[in-house]
C-alpha cells in the first residue's frame, strides 16, 4: 500500500511538472537569458568577470552610463561641474532616489563608496586603475559629491563608470573582502531576487527606477557550460536570449523565423594578438630568460610576416567571417580612439618574400626554410598559445601554412595558461605567442602594454621599447583636451603599427540572438552588441 | 576477534592513506609553474602592489614550508621563518578547522562552493549508480542464466558497446536527442521554480535529471552487466549449484538463495573502486548538461586553473573514495564469511 | 576427462605454443570479431596516405564556404570547422589515436608489470610498499594529477602519452601481482628452487612466461582505456591540439560548435572511430581472456539435452529392487566433433538396503552415470538410450518439476569434494534446513533447528557447529556435514560419489564407518562410487567395475575379488598394494585409459590388455552372464558358465 | 669414489619449524606459533628408502622442505655427509642441490606448462652449468628420460606437459631430478594424485632407481599401504614428532605405538574375505598451534591413561632397529 502511494505521488509530480509550462492565468513576464558564464562574485570590489559587471549594471547605478556608441551619459547626478584646473569635480545627485530596501539614496552613499574603493587595498582592480588620481571625496549637505583629484585627467567618465554605488547602511558593517553580497541591495532598474552561483541569477524589475523602469517583470540569467546546449536552448525556446555562442551557429539560427541574430563589436572588445618576442637579451629584466629568436628583433622579419598573413582567411576560418581585420591593440570597438586612418599591410607573398630576400634571409640549405643572414640558425620559431583556447590551434595551422610560403617554419605547441604566463613575461622565454587582451573603454590600459616601463612588470609581452612612444604615453595620460589626446593616441598607434610590434589578426565580433516571439523591442540596430548595456532588457516588452 | 582486528586494521590504513593524500594534495599544487596570483588574472590594470595584495590575500606570500620559498625551482629560503607561518602549516590548520582556502576565481571559501555542489553530485551519482547497478545486475543475471542464447549475446553486445562509448560523446548526442524531445538541456531545475509547490519542484528536477542520469546509467550499466555475468557464470559452474539442484531446488530458488549473494561479491569491490573512476565520467556529464555539481566545478576549475577549488575537490573525492573502499572492504567482510584477517 | 595420448601413437612435430593458442582463440567468436575490427583499424592507420583522399594538411585555400560542409562527392564525410576533409582527418586520426593507445599502454603495462612482478615475486617490504602505493594511486582521482602534470610539462602528444601511461598502471600492477603470487605458489617454482635455480632464473624462465598472457590481456584493455582517456583529456582541454587524434577532432567539433550548425558528421565520425577501436580491443580482450582463463562455457543451470532413444522397457523389475538402471548410454555432444561416449549400455540394479560399489579409474564415466540418475547431467550430456527406474517410475522421462520432487527426498547425493559442494557463504545448518523445508514445507519452522542438530549429531558433529560456515569446518567435518545433508529428507537411496578421495586414511576410515553404520541403522540403499578397490572390498555387497564407459565386470563382491574374470579387474587387483602380502612387487597396467571421444575399435581395454587377441581389436565384446549373476564384458568369458 | 653403503649421510637433530599463526599486530606482541615440526631427529643411510608416514598436518612435508633447504628450520641441525647444512645461503647450497632432489605430489602443478620436456629436463643442467657441449647435455637428458622409463626418449623431448598423462608427467619430474645424478630424492606424496593402475609404475620406478643408481629416497606419504613394498625403514609422524621408527617389517608387523596400530588397521584390504576389526581414531589431527600437554597423542589414543596427560613419552628402544614413543611400551 505504502509503495503504491509513493508511486502515485511520483506520477503526480511528473504530471504537474509536465503541464507547468503552459499555465493559463496571467503569468509574470519573465525574460530568460542564457549565458556561458556566471558572476565570479557579487562583491563589486572583488569581481573580475563581465558577467558580474552585467549584474552590477542592472542592479546598481553609477555616476555615468556607457552608451553603445562609446559615449557617456550622466546618470545618478543631475549635473557635473569641474573646476578650472580640472582637479575638483562636483556632482549634484538627484533627489528622492531610493535603495531597493526603501532607504533613501544620498550623496553620502556615493562619497562613502568612492572612499571605500579608493582605500581598500584588497580591491586592487579598482584602486589600482580607476582611483589612483582620487585625492578626497566628500559629500555635502546639498546632496552633492565633491571629488578632488591629485591631478587633472582627461577621462573622468571612464574612471567612474565602473564604480558602482553601494548602500552605506548595508556595507558599513560588513567585512569588505569576505562579503559575498548575495542579497545585493542596489538602486538600479532591477532588484536581486535569487542567486545561485553557477546556476542562475534571478532579478525582478524595479518599476520605480528614476530613469529606466523595465517593462518586464523578471529577468533570469541561466548558466550553460556547454555552448551547444545554449544554442539548443534558444532554438527550443528554453531561453529568450543568448549573449554568446559559437559563430558557427549564427547561420543556422538566422534561418529560424522566431530568432533574431545580431552581430557587432562588443563594447569592451577582446583583442587577439600574435606576439613577437623582440626583447634584446641585453635588456633582460630580472628573472628573465630571454630566449627569443634573434630574427624576431628585426622589423623586416615581422613586416614580411605581416605581409604573408591573410587576415581575411583567418577571419573566415576561425570566426566564420564574424570579425574585422585588426591593426593594433586598440580595437575598432573603442570608437574614436581607434586609428582608422591606418592602412593595413596588404597580403602579398611576393612582397613578403622580397623583403626577406633583401634583408639577407636566404634558404641556403634548400630545405625550404630560410636561415639567418649569417647562416647560423634557420627561421624556425616556437609558436605557443594557451591550451584553453580552441581557436588558437586552428590559427596556428593556418599561420604555419601562410608563413611556410615565405620560408618561415613554426613549431606549434599549446601551453597551459599558467605555464604560459610564467613563460611569457617578464621571462620572455618564447618566440611567438597567440594570446589576447580584454580592453577597457579607455585606451590607456592597452597602450601601456607597449611601454618600456611595462617590461619588468610583466605587462609588456613583446619587450618593445621606444622612448618616443613612452613619452607620448605620458603625455596622453594628462592631456585634458579630448581632440589633442585623441591625436596622441592615434600617433602612438601609428608608431607601433609601423614597427609591427604585434600582428593583430582580427577584432572578433559579438554574436547574440533573441527570440522575438515572446518579447519585442530588442535593440538590434546598433553597431555594437553588449549585454552589460542594459537598454535592451529595460526596453523590451512581452508580445501581446 | 579476527573480524574486529580486520576492521581496525583497514580503518587505520584508510586513515594513513587520507593523511598521505592530504600532504600530497598540498605539494601537488605547489609545484605548478607561474604565480597563481597572476594566473587567470592577466590584467593590465594590475600593478605590482596590486599583485602583492592578491598574493597576501591568498597566503601566497608565505614560504611553502620552512626554509623553502617555493618548490619550483626548489631553493633554500630564510630558515628564520616561524614554521607556524608557513603555507603548509596554515593549510593543515585550516583543514583541521574544515577550511579549504578561498577560490581564486569566485572569491568564496572553497568549502562553501563544494558544499553546495556536493549534494547535486550525490543526487546524480546516487540515482545513476542505483539505476546502473540494478539494470546492470539484472542484465548480467539474465545473460549468465541464459548463457549461449541470443539473450546473452544481445546483453553482452550492448554492454560492450556501452562500455566503449566516450562519455562526453554519448552525453552530447543525448543532449541533442533530448532537446528535440523538449527536455531541458541545462541545470538542475528551471530557475525561479523555488516559489512553486514542492511536488512541482521535484518534478522539475526529475525532468532535468533525466538526460544526465540516462548518460550515466548507460555508461556504467555495461560494465556492471559484464561483471555480474562473468561472476555469475563462475558461480553457476560451482559444485554447490549442482548440489543445490540435486537438492531439488528450482531455478529461481537456486539463483536467489545460492548464486546471487556469491556473485555480488566482485560487484561490491568494483562499485567502490569505480567511484574513483566515476569522477572523470561525472566531470564530462555534468559539464555537458551544466549540472551544478562537483564535476562541473572541477571542469570550471580546470579551465580557469582555480587551484584551491581543484585542490579541495581533489581532497574531497580522494577521501570519499578511500571511505567508499573501506566501506566496500567492510561490506565484503560482512558478505563473505571466508574473509578473515590473513 | 583428462587429455591423454595413446603412447602408441606416433608423434608428428608438435605445435608451437602459438598454434595451440591460435586454435583456442579461433573458437572465441568475440575475440575473432575484435581482432578483425582491430586489424581494419590498424590497416587504415598504416596505409592512411593511400586511403585518404587528401593529403594530411590543412587546405590552403579554405574559405568560409568550406566550413562544415555536409557530406558530398568531394568530401564523402563532409568538412570540419577548419574546412578540412573529415574523412581524411579520420583516417589520419587513426594513426594518432592508435599511437597514443599503444604507447601509453606500453608505459602502464611496463610499470605495472614490473611493480606487480616485483611485489608478487619478492614479497616482503617491497610488496607492502608497492601495493600500498598502488592502493593510494587507485584512490587518487586521475584528473587533478593530469592537470598538474600537463601544466608542469606541456600538452604535447608525448606528454599526454606519458601522463596516461603513468596513471594507468595500477590495475595492471594488481592483476600481475596476484598472477605472480599464483604462479609463485605453484609447485614448479618450488621445484625450480629445488634444482638450485636463482631468483632471476625463476623470474624470467618460470614466472614471466606465465604472467605474460595476463599482461597481454591487460595491455589490450590498457590500449582501449588510453584511447578513451585521450579523448576525455581533449574534451577537458588538456589534450595536444596539434596532434590530430580522434579526440582532438571531437574537441574541435565541440569547441567550435559543430552540433549547433547541425554538422553531426564532424562529431559522429571521430566518435565512431573511438567506439570502433575501443570495442574491437574490448572484444579482443574478452576473447583472449576466454582462451587464457577458459571458463566452462556451460553451467549447472543450463537446460540439458532432452533424452532420445528407446522408450520404456519391458519387464517390471523384482520387488526389492529400488533403483534399476537399464542399458543406459550417455553421450557428451561437442559441436562439430564426434560425441564422447561417456557411458555405453550400462545396467545395474540396487536392492533395498544394499551397498553397491562402482569402481573405475578417473574418466571412466562413473560420475556421469551417477549424475544421470537424477537428470543432473551438464548441458552437453545427453541420455541417448536406456532408462532409470526408481520404484518402477522412469526417472529419465520426468520433467524438471517432477524430478525435483524425487531429488533429495527419495534419492540424495554425497558429492565428491564437500568443500565445493557446500555454499561458502551460507552456514552449514542453514543449508541443511533448506533441504528439509524444500521437501517438507509443512515442517514446523521452530522444529527445524532441532532436526538439524539431530542430523549433525547423527554424523558426529556437535550441534554448535551448525552456525558455522563451511570454511570453518575441517575436511572430514565437511564430508560429514554433506552426509547429514544427504540424510535430511530421509531418502531411500544415497549416492556417494567418491566421498573420501581427498581425505587422509584415518578420516577416510571414519567416514566409511559412518556410512556403513547409517546404512544399517536407517536401512539406506547406497551406491558407492570410488576408484579405491580396498574401500569397496571393505563395504560393498555388489561391485560394478567400469572401464572406458562400459561395464567390465559386475558381480557380488566376493566374486569380483576372488574370481575376477575380466583381465582389467585382474590387473587392477594386482596393482593394488596389499599389506597382507608385503614385499611383493607391484604390477602396473601399461598404457592409459582411452579418450572417450576417440575410442578404439573393438574392446576398449584391448590396447592395454595382457590377454588381448585378434577378435578384441575388431569386435566390441558383449556382456556375458555367468553363474551367480556375474556379468563380464570380455570375449574370453563367452561361453563359460 | 668409495661410498660406504650404510654410513649415516643425512642426519637431522632436533629439527624444528614454527610458523607464525596470523600476522603480527601492534597490540598482540605474543603471537601464536604453528608447531609444524617439533623436534625431529632421524638419519638416512646411503641408498636407503625411508618412508615418512602421517596424516595431513603432521609436518612431514615441512620436514621434507627443510631437508631440501626450501624452508629455514627454526631450530635444530641438518648434517649431510657430516657437514652442517642447516643454514646455508643459496649460493653455498648450489652444489648440494645437485645431490638432494625433490619430487612433488602433484605432477600437474610441478611442471611449467610453457616448457617442453626437453627444456624442463635440461634446465637443471643449465642452472648448474653441467656439460661441456650441447651434445653432452642432450645425452644426459636422454639418459635421464630413459632411466625414468620414458622410452624412446626422443619422442618426448618436444612435448609440452599438457600432452602427457599424469604418470608420464611424474616420470618427467623424476627425470628432471635424475639428470643431476642426485644421491637423495625427497619424494613428497609422489603417487597420491595418480590412478591406482599407474601408481605402481612410479613406485616401481623409484624402487629400481634406488638399486640401479644407489639413490636414497625419502618417501613422504599418508598411506602406509603404499610404502610396504619398497621402504627399508618407516617413520611415523604425529603432530610434528616422530612417534615410531623402525624397519619396514618392524613397523608393519610389530607396531608399538597405538597410532601406528590404528593407521595400519584402517588400510583397506582388497579382499572381502579379510574384513577385519579396525581401530578408528576419533576426531582429526589437532591444530598444531596448541599442542596437547603430556603425550601429544593422548586425546585421541584409545588406550590412554592418566599418566599420558602428564608426561611426554621419550623415544624408547624396542630393538636395535626399532624405536617408539609411548608410555605403554615395555621398558
Amino acid at each position: 500500500m505504502k509503495k503504491k502511494m509513493l508511486f502515485t505521488i511520483l506520477i503526480a509530480a511528473l504530471a504537474l511538472s509536465a503541464c507547468s509550462g503552459g499555465g493559463g492565468q496571467a503569468q509574470p513576464a519573465i525574460v530568460r537569458v542564457g549565458w556561458a558564464g556566471s558572476p565570479d562574485t557579487l562583491n563589486p570590489g572583488m569581481a573580475i568577470l563581465t558577467e558580474a559587471y552585467t549584474i552590477f549594471e542592472l542592479v546598481y547605478d553609477s555616476m555615468y552610463e556607457l552608451n553603445l556608441d562609446g559615449s557617456f551619459t550622466l546618470s545618478l547626478a543631475e549635473s557635473a561641474n569641474v573646476s578650472d584646473d580640472g582637479t575638483v569635480w562636483t556632482f549634484k545627485i538627484r533627489d528622492g532616489l531610493k535603495w531597493h530596501d526603501g532607504q533613501p539614496f544620498t550623496a553620502e552613499d556615493v562619497a562613502w563608496t568612492y572612499n571605500l574603493y579608493k582605500d581598500t587595498p584588497e580591491y586592487p582592480y579598482l584602486n589600482g586603475y580607476y582611483t589612483p588620481y582620487f585625492d578626497t571625496i566628500e559629500a555635502t549637505p546639498d546632496n552633492e559629491v565633491v571629488l578632488t583629484l591629485t591631478e587633472a585627467i582627461p577621462n573622468i567618465e571612464s574612471q567612474l563608470v565602473f564604480l558602482y554605488i553601494l548602500p552605506k547602511h548595508v556595507w558599513e558593517s560588513v567585512n569588505k573582502t569576505e562579503y559575498e553580497n548575495v542579497e545585493m541591495v542596489g538602486s538600479g532598474p532591477f532588484k536581486m531576487a535569487e542567486y545561485v552561483q553557477n546556476e542562475f541569477v534571478r532579478l525582478t524589475a524595479n518599476k520605480d527606477h528614476f530613469s529606466m523602469p523595465p517593462k518586464v517583470d523578471e529577468v533570469i540569467f541561466q548558466t550553460f557550460e556547454n555552448q551547444d546546449a545554449l544554442v539548443q536552448a534558444i532554438r527550443t525556446g528554453q531561453v529568450d536570449m543568448v549573449t554568446e555562442m559559437p559563430n558557427t551557429a549564427a547561420e543556422s539560427l538566422k534561418a529560424d523565423e522566431n530568432i533574431e541574430l545580431v552581430v557587432g563589436a562588443p563594447l569592451a572588445p577582446g583583442v587577439t594578438d600574435i606576439i613577437f618576442n623582440q626583447l634584446d637579451p641585453e635588456n633582460c629584466p630580472e628573472g628573465g630568460i630571454c630566449s627569443g629568436h634573434p630574427a624576431l628583433r628585426d622589423r623586416n622579419i615581422r613586416l614580411a610576416m605581416a605581409h604573408a598573413t591573410d587576415k581575411q582567411q583567418l577571419i573566415d576560418v576561425i570566426l566564420l567571417g564574424l570579425g574585422n581585420p585588426g591593426l593594433t591593440l586598440i580595437p575598432d570597438g573603442l570608437g574614436v580612439w581607434y586609428n582608422s586612418s591606418l592602412t593595413d599591410y596588404e597580403f602579398d607573398l611576393k612582397k613578403a618574400n622580397q623583403i626577406l630576400d633583401d634583408a639577407g634571409y636566404a634558404d641556403t640549405d634548400g630545405d625550404g626554410i630560410r636561415e639567418m643572414p649569417d647562416g647560423s640558425a634557420p627561421l624556425t620559431f616556437r609558436l605557443n598559445w594557451p591550451s584553453d583556447s580552441i581557436n588558437a590551434p586552428r590559427m596556428s595551422e593556418l599561420l604555419a601554412e601562410m608563413w611556410g610560403a615565405i620560408g618561415i617554419s613554426l613549431e606549434p605547441q599549446a601551453v597551459d595558461p599558467d605555464a604560459l604566463t610564467a613563460q611569457c613575461c617578464p621571462a620572455f622565454d618564447f618566440d611567438i605567442m597567440i594570446w589576447g587582451w580584454a580592453s577597457d573603454p579607455d585606451p590607456s590600459a592597452l597602450l601601456y602594454v607597449y611601454t618600456t616601463e611595462a617590461i619588468p612588470t610583466g605587462s609588456s609581452e613583446t619587450g618593445y621599447s621606444n622612448p618616443e612612444y613612452d613619452e607620448l604615453y605620458t603625455n596622453q595620460q594628462v592631456e585634458l583636451d579630448f581632440e589633442a589626446r585623441r591625436d596622441i593616441v592615434w600617433q602612438m598607434q601609428k608608431i607601433v603599427f609601423d614597427d609591427v610590434v604585434y600582428i593583430i589578426p582580427f577584432y572578433d565580433a559579438n554574436v547574440q540572438a533573441y527570440r522575438t516571439d515572446r518579447f519585442t523591442g530588442w535593440i538590434t540596430d546598433q553597431a555594437k552588441v553588449e549585454l552589460s548595456d542594459i537598454t535592451s532588457l529595460v526596453l523590451i516588452e512581452p508580445v501581446k | 576477534m579476527n573480524r574486529t582486528r580486520a576492521v581496525l586494521r583497514k580503518t587505520a590504513w584508510s586513515f594513513f592513506t587520507i593523511v598521505f593524500v592530504v600532504v600530497l594534495n598540498f605539494f601537488l599544487f605547489r609545484v605548478l609553474p607561474g604565480d597563481p596570483a597572476r594566473a587567470g588574472i592577466r590584467d593590465p590594470r594590475l600593478n605590482k602592489d596590486a599583485i602583492e595584495v592578491i598574493r597576501v590575500r591568498f597566503g601566497l606570500d608565505k614560504p611553502i614550508i620552512n626554509c623553502f620559498d617555493s618548490l619550483n625551482p626548489v631553493k633554500v629560503g630564510n630558515c628564520a621563518v616561524n614554521p607556524l607561518e608557513t603555507q603548509f602549516f596554515i593549510y593543515a590548520k585550516n583543514l583541521i578547522q574544515g577550511e579549504l582556502g578561498i577560490s581564486y576565481h569566485a572569491n568564496r571559501p572553497v568549502v562553501d562552493i563544494l558544499g553546495e555542489r556536493l549534494w547535486n553530485t550525490i543526487l546524480l551519482i546516487g540515482v545513476g549508480q542505483i539505476l546502473s547497478i540494478i539494470l546492470g545486475a539484472a542484465f548480467g543475471v539474465f545473460a549468465a542464466w541464459k548463457a549461449r542464447t541470443s539473450l546473452e549475446y544481445t546483453a553482452v553486445g550492448i554492454s560492450l558497446v556501452a562500455w566503449s562509448l566516450p562519455t562526453f560523446w554519448l552525453a552530447i548526442l543525448l543532449l541533442f536527442w533530448g532537446s528535440t524531445m523538449g527536455l531541458p538541456v541545462a541545470g538542475k531545475a528551471t530557475p525561479g521554480m523555488s516559489s512553486l509547490p514542492l511536488l512541482q519542484q521535484w518534478g522539475d528536477i526529475a525532468k532535468h535529471m533525466l538526460l544526465p542520469t540516462l548518460t550515466y546509467t548507460i555508461i556504467y550499466m555495461g560494465e556492471y552487466t559484464l561483471i555480474m555475468r562473468s561472476s555469475l557464470l563462475d558461480v553457476l559452474s560451482e559444485d554447490y549449484i549442482l548440489s543445490a539442484r540435486a537438492k531439488g531446488l528450482n531455478t529461481v530458488q537456486i539463483l536467489r538463495d545460492h548464486a546471487l549473494k556469491n556473485a555480488m561479491l566482485p560487484l561490491v569491490t568494483v562499485i567502490a573502486i569505480n567511484l574513483g573512476f566515476t569522477v572523470a565520467g561525472v566531470i564530462q556529464i555534468e559539464s555537458v548538461f551544466s549540472w551544478p555539481g562537483l564535476g562541473s566545478a572541477i571542469y570550471e576549475a580546470v579551465i580557469r586553473r582555480d587551484f584551491p577549488v581543484l585542490q579541495g575537490a581533489f581532497l574531497l573525492i580522494a577521501i570519499t573514495v578511500i571511505l567508499a573502499n573501506l566501506l566496500a572492504d567492510l561490506t565484503y567482510t560482512y558478505l563473505d564469511p571466508r574473509v578473515t584477517v590473513d | 576427462m583428462q587429455t591423454t595420448l595413446q603412447s602408441s601413437t606416433t608423434f608428428s612435430r608438435p605445435e608451437s605454443g602459438f598454434t595451440v593458442f591460435w586454435r583456442a582463440f579461433r573458437k572465441s567468436r568475440t575475440g575473432l570479431v575484435g581482432l578483425i575490427m582491430l586489424a581494419i583499424a590498424i590497416f587504415v592507420a598504416l596505409f592512411a596516405p593511400a586511403i585518404a583522399p587528401y593529403e594530411n594538411a590543412a587546405a590552403t585555400s579554405v574559405g568560409i564556404a568550406d566550413i562544415y560542409q555536409p557530406p558530398s562527392a568531394a568530401h564523402i564525410l563532409g568538412t570540419d570547422d577548419a574546412g578540412q576533409d573529415v574523412f581524411t582527418n579520420f583516417i589520419f586520426g587513426a594513426r594518432v589515436s592508435l599511437t597514443v593507445g599503444f604507447f601509453a599502454a606500453f608505459i602502464s603495462i611496463f610499470i605495472g608489470g614490473i611493480f606487480g612482478l616485483v611485489a608478487g615475486f619478492f614479497g616482503g617490504r617491497w610488496e607492502t610498499f608497492l601495493m600500498r602505493l598502488t592502493d593510494v594511486m587507485l584512490v587518487i582521482p586521475d584528473l587533478p594529477l593530469t592537470v598538474v602534470i600537463v601544466a608542469l610539462t606541456k600538452p604535447s602528444l608525448m606528454n599526454i602519452i606519458f601522463v596516461i601511461g603513468i596513471l594507468g598502471w595500477t590495475t595492471t600492477a594488481r592483476v600481475v601481482r596476484s598472477q605472480t603470487l599464483a604462479v609463485k605458489s605453484r609447485k614448479f617454482v618450488l621445484r625450480a628452487r629445488a634444482i638450485g635455480a636463482g631468483r632471476l632464473h625463476i623470474l624470467t624462465r618460470h614466472v614471466l612466461p606465465l604472467v605474460m598472457p595476463i599482461l597481454v590481456v591487460q595491455a589490450v584493455l590498457a590500449i582501449s582505456l588510453a584511447i578513451l582517456n585521450e579523448s576525455t583529456l581533449s574534451f577537458i582541454g588538456l589534450g595536444d591540439p596539434t596532434a590530430p587524434s580522434w579526440g582532438q577532432m571531437l574537441n574541435f567539433a565541440f569547441g567550435r560548435g559543430a552540433m549547433s550548425v547541425g554538422a553531426w558528421w564532424a562529431l559522429v565520425v571521430p566518435g565512431f572511430g573511438i567506439v570502433w577501436v575501443v570495442l574491437s580491443l574490448t572484444l579482443l580482450g574478452q576473447g583472449l581472456e576466454q582462451v587464457l582463463n577458459p571458463r566452462l562455457d556451460t553451467h549447472h543451470l543450463m537446460p540439458g539435452r532432452p533424452k532420445v532413444g528407446t522408450e520404456a522397457q519391458a519387464a517390471h523389475p523384482a520387488r526389492d529392487i529400488i533403483l534399476d538402471v537399464r542399458n543406459i548410454s550417455i553421450h557428451y555432444i561437442n559441436e562439430g566433433k564426434p560425441p564422447a561416449r561417456a557411458v555405453e549400455n550400462v545396467s545395474l540394479s540396487l536392492r533395498e538396503g544394499d551397498l553397491l560399489g562402482l569402481v573405475g579409474e578417473s574418466g571412466c564415466g562413473k560420475t556421469t552415470l551417477m549424475l544421470s540418475l537424477l537428470n543432473l547431467l551438464p548441458a552437453a550430456g545427453q541420455v541417448v538410450n536406456g532408462n532409470v527406474y526408481y520404484k518402477g517410475r522412469d526417472l529419465t522421462a520426468m520433467n524438471e518439476d517432477e524430478i525435483n520432487n524425487i531429488r533429495w527426498s527419495r534419492i540424495s547425493i554425497i558429492f565428491q569434494g564437500a568443500m565445493n559442494a557446500l555454499n561458502p557463504v551460507r552456514t552449514v545448518g542453514d543449508q541443511i534446513a533448506e533441504a528439509i523445508l524444500k521437501h517438507n514445507p509443512a515442517f514446523p519452522k521452530n522444529k527445524v533447528p532441532e532436526r538439524v542438530a539431530e542430523l549433525l549429531d547423527l554424523v558426529g558433529i556437535a550441534s554448535a557447529h551448525s552456525d558455522h560456515f563451511p570454511h570453518q569446518y575441517s575436511g572430514g567435518m565437511r564430508q560429514r556435514a554433506m552426509i547429514a545433508m544427504a540424510l535430511a529428507c530421509n531418502p531411500d537411496v544415497v549416492i556417494a560419489d567418491e566421498p573420501t578421495t581427498a581425505l587422509d586414511v584415518m578420516i577416510q576410515a571414519q567416514i566409511l564407518e559412518l556410512l556403513d553404520e547409517l546404512r544399517k541403522k536407517l536401512g539406506l540403499s547406497v551406491i558407492f562410487v570410488t576408484h579405491d578397490l580396498g574401500v569397496v572390498a571393505e563395504l560393498c555387497d555388489r561391485v560394478l567395475v567400469m572401464y572406458g564407459g562400459v561395464t567390465a565386470e559386475y558381480a557380488g563382491v566376493d566374486t569380483i575379488y576372488n574370481e575376477p574374470k575380466h583381465p582389467y579387474t585382474q590387473e587392477l587387483l594386482k596393482a593394488f598394494p596389499d599389506l597382507t602380502k608385503p614385499k611383493k612387487k607391484l604390477s602396473s597396467i601399461p598404457g592409459y585409459p582411452p579418450r572417450l571421444d576417440d575410442l578404439p575399435a573393438g574392446c576398449r581395454f584391448a590396447p592395454r590388455c595382457p590377454a588381448v587377441f585378434d577378435r578384441c581389436q575388431m569386435e566390441e565384446p558383449g556382456l556375458h552372464v555367468l553363474k551367480n549373476d556375474h556379468h563380464v564384458g570380455c570375449h574370453l568369458a563367452e561361453g563359460s558358465k | 669414489m668409495k661410498k660406504p653403503a650404510n654410513a649415516k649421510f643425512l642426519e637431522t637433530r632436533g629439527l624444528k619449524k614454527y610458523f607464525d599463526a596470523g600476522k603480527r599486530w601492534i597490540f598482540s606482541p605474543n603471537i601464536k606459533k604453528v608447531h609444524a615440526v617439533d623436534g625431529v631427529s632421524l638419519t638416512l643411510r646411503r641408498s636407503e628408502v625411508l618412508a615418512l608416514v602421517g596424516e595431513s598436518g603432521c609436518g612431514k612435508t615441512t620436514l621434507g622442505l627443510m631437508l631440501m633447504g626450501l624452508e629455514e628450520p627454526t631450530d635444530g641441525t641438518i648434517f649431510f655427509e657430516g657437514r652442517d647444512i642447516t643454514h646455508l645461503a643459496d649460493h653455498e647450497r648450489k652444489d648440494l642441490r645437485r645431490k638432494i632432489q625433490m619430487v612433488f605430489q602433484d605432477p600437474y602443478e610441478s611442471l611449467n606448462p610453457t616448457q617442453t620436456v626437453k627444456e624442463i629436463i635440461s634446465e637443471p643442467l643449465h642452472v648448474h652449468n653441467i656439460g661441456e657441449s650441447q651434445q653432452e647435455r642432450d645425452e644426459r637428458v636422454i639418459k635421464a628420460l630413459e632411466d625414468a622409463g620414458l622410452k624412446p626418449a626422443d619422442t618426448y623431448l618436444t612435448r609440452f606437459p599438457h600432452e602427457l598423462s599424469g604418470g608420464q608427467r611424474q616420470r618427467v619430474v623424476i627425470a628432471a631430478a635424475l639428470v643431476l645424478e642426485p644421491e637423495i630424492i625427497v619424494a613428497d606424496e609422489p603417487v597420491s594424485m595418480l590412478d591406482v593402475s599407474i601408481r605402481a609404475e612410479v613406485i616401481n620406478l623409484l624402487a629400481e632407481l634406488r638399486i640401479s643408481r644407489q639413490i636414497a629416497v625419502i618417501f613422504i606419504t599418508h598411506d602406509l599401504g603404499s610404502v610396504g613394498f619398497f621402504a627399508d625403514r618407516v617413520a611415523v609422524m604425529y603432530l610434528g614428532r616422530i612417534v615410531e621408527i623402525g624397519t619396514m617389517l618392524d613397523v608393519l608387523e610389530r607396531p608399538q605405538h597405538p597410532y601406528t596400530k590404528a593407521l595400519l588397521s584402517v588400510i583397506p584390504v582388497p579382499n572381502p574375505r579379510l574384513r577385519h576389526e579396525r581401530i578408528i581414531l576419533k576426531g582429526e589431527t589437532p591444530n598444531p598451534v596448541e599442542i596437547p600437554p603430556g603425550c601429544r597423542f593422548h586425546p585421541r589414543c584409545p588406550v590412554a591413561f592418566d599418566a599420558c596427560r602428564l608426561s611426554d613419552p621419550p623415544m624408547t628402544t624396542v630393538s636395535k632397529t626399532h624405536q617408539a614413543a609411548c608410555l605403554l611400551m615395555p621398558k
